[in-house]
């Protein structure tokens, strides 16, 4: 899995590639989440395009890094959920409970308005 | 056992990053059965929290113990057997995980992964220890979950 | 045995296609271990013909007797373990296919393949019959297989 | 492995694409060749360009080949080597006695003017 940090109009965003998955990819999505936390980020935005797979650790990292950043007062939602991912969340009635975006435009004009 | 065929054995030491040598051989294995690639991916998620719960649960990540998993076909379905060599557990007690105090829980999802998208799973221990995954996909059944998720959709 | 790691196991019913099988895990395996693509691919054609080998004069391609292919690190090489129930021969009577009267000989060639892409081959044989064909391969040796071609070229 | 036919100029070519590897590519290309014997030809011109891999088996069957061409009277030239198929040949030797061509323009001209 490979992370990509980006700021754009004080939103974090953190481009995913690849599987999140258990012992590997889970690990680097909530590393990537803890740190922008750290650096004061509390607008996170997460690309999920280019994700191929996620079991039910990277689920399990998502809804953690969701509840983490709300915790902080801050806000994450997701946007760009492939077809497959999105399965994955109806299953597992995510969907309905995750802040889920379009598209980044979406996405970052979310935080604008101050709600999804 | 009368009309097994198709055998594949693989074992493997108890590290996460093994989780792709079965990914590709069970991908090769259903990709010669003929599965399509939409029902390849969800039986390989089923087997990699198969594999994965062995792997943690099971043989807590010891790299010294194996995670052995075979794979066959019997009559009209494709079984895929994951044994570790753990304490086993009591799947009765298992929390479902739509149950709205665990939705927002972090873990608690693999084995339904797996029974959402197998269609049987079973679950055996052994008496000296150890934990056998059962699961079977009739084959032919072309990513029959993928559109089970989206009916709920609708 | 002591600094052995990394280990894998696949235990295949003997049918050609049931190469791929061994092919997907060991081109992950030595993908994990950094071989480069070259190197992967001169390794796996060795491989190709142990196990070749061992379904066609080992198992005769009995689809009831297995091949087992073991895989691991040892100290500073990728040691893999191709093993068959069959009878055994002797590798000293092995004729060399470039000597001229074979150079057109339609097969004879696979233990030269696998002496020529590993760093070293051994055979061993069991008391009680099966062939143990051990393969082995420096880590880090990038791709040599590929430069003697090369340099023969010139 | 995958084996098309071609009629060209008198010369039968044979585009093989794939692995020709024991138990299946070996043999299709070993029936391939036949059927193209049996049909009468004996100008024979394989395209290797797509060939991924070639095990010992797929090296004997093209020897076999060569060797069944030449003794119904006919010729079987290869074009298009790939360099890993070049280096099993000349691991092999049989770099020196296959006849081997550039490109399908010089493997075709070959048969026109009589030899290679
Ligand atoms: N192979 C196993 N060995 C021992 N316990 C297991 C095994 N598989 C599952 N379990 C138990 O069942 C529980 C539920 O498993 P699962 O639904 O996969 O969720 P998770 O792995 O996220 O906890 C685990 O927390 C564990 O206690
Ligand atoms: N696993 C094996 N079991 C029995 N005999 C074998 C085995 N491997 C090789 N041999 C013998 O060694 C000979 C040479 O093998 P090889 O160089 O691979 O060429 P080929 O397989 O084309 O004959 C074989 O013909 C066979 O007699």
């Amino acid at each position: 899995m490979k992370v990509t940090v980006r700021e754009r109009e004080g939103v974090t965003l953190l481009d995913l590639e690849g599987k999140i998955t258990i012992g590997v990819g889970d690990v680097a999505m909530r590393e990537a989440v803890h740190s922008a936390l750290d650096r004061g980020s509390r607008n996170l935005l997460i690309n999920m395009a280019k994700v191929s797979t996620i079991d039910s650790s990277g689920i399990g990292e998502l809804v953690a890094a969701y509840t983490t950043v709300s915790n902080r007062g801050g806000r994450l939602r997701l946007f760009g959920i492939p077809p497959k991912v999105n399965d994955i969340l109806q299953i597992t009635q995510l969907i309905t409970v995750l802040d889920i975006l379009e598209d980044e435009e979406e996405g970052i004009a979310s935080f604008r308005s101050g709600s999804a | 056992m009368a009309n097994r065929h198709s055998e594949v054995l693989l074992s493997i030491g108890s590290e996460f990053e093994n989780i792709e040598l079965i990914q590709a051989v069970l991908d090769e294995s259903l990709q010669r059965l003929a599965f399509d690639e939409d029902a390849r991916y969800w039986i390989g998620i089923a087997v990699r929290e198969a594999v994965a719960n062995a792997i943690k649960h099971g043989n807590r990540q010891d790299p010294e113990k194996q995670v052995e998993v075979e794979l066959f076909v019997e009559s009209d379905e494709v079984v895929i057997r994951v044994c570790d060599e753990g304490q086993g557990f009591d799947p009765d007690c298992v929390a479902n995980p739509l149950d709205p105090e665990n939705l927002l829980k972090p873990d608690g999802r693999g084995i339904f992964y797996m029974n959402r998208f197998m269609d049987a799973i079973e679950y055996d221990f052994g008496a000296q220890g150890g934990t056998v995954v059962t699961l079977r996909k009739r084959l032919g059944a072309s990513s029959v979950d993928s559109r089970r998720g989206e009916e709920e959709r609708g």
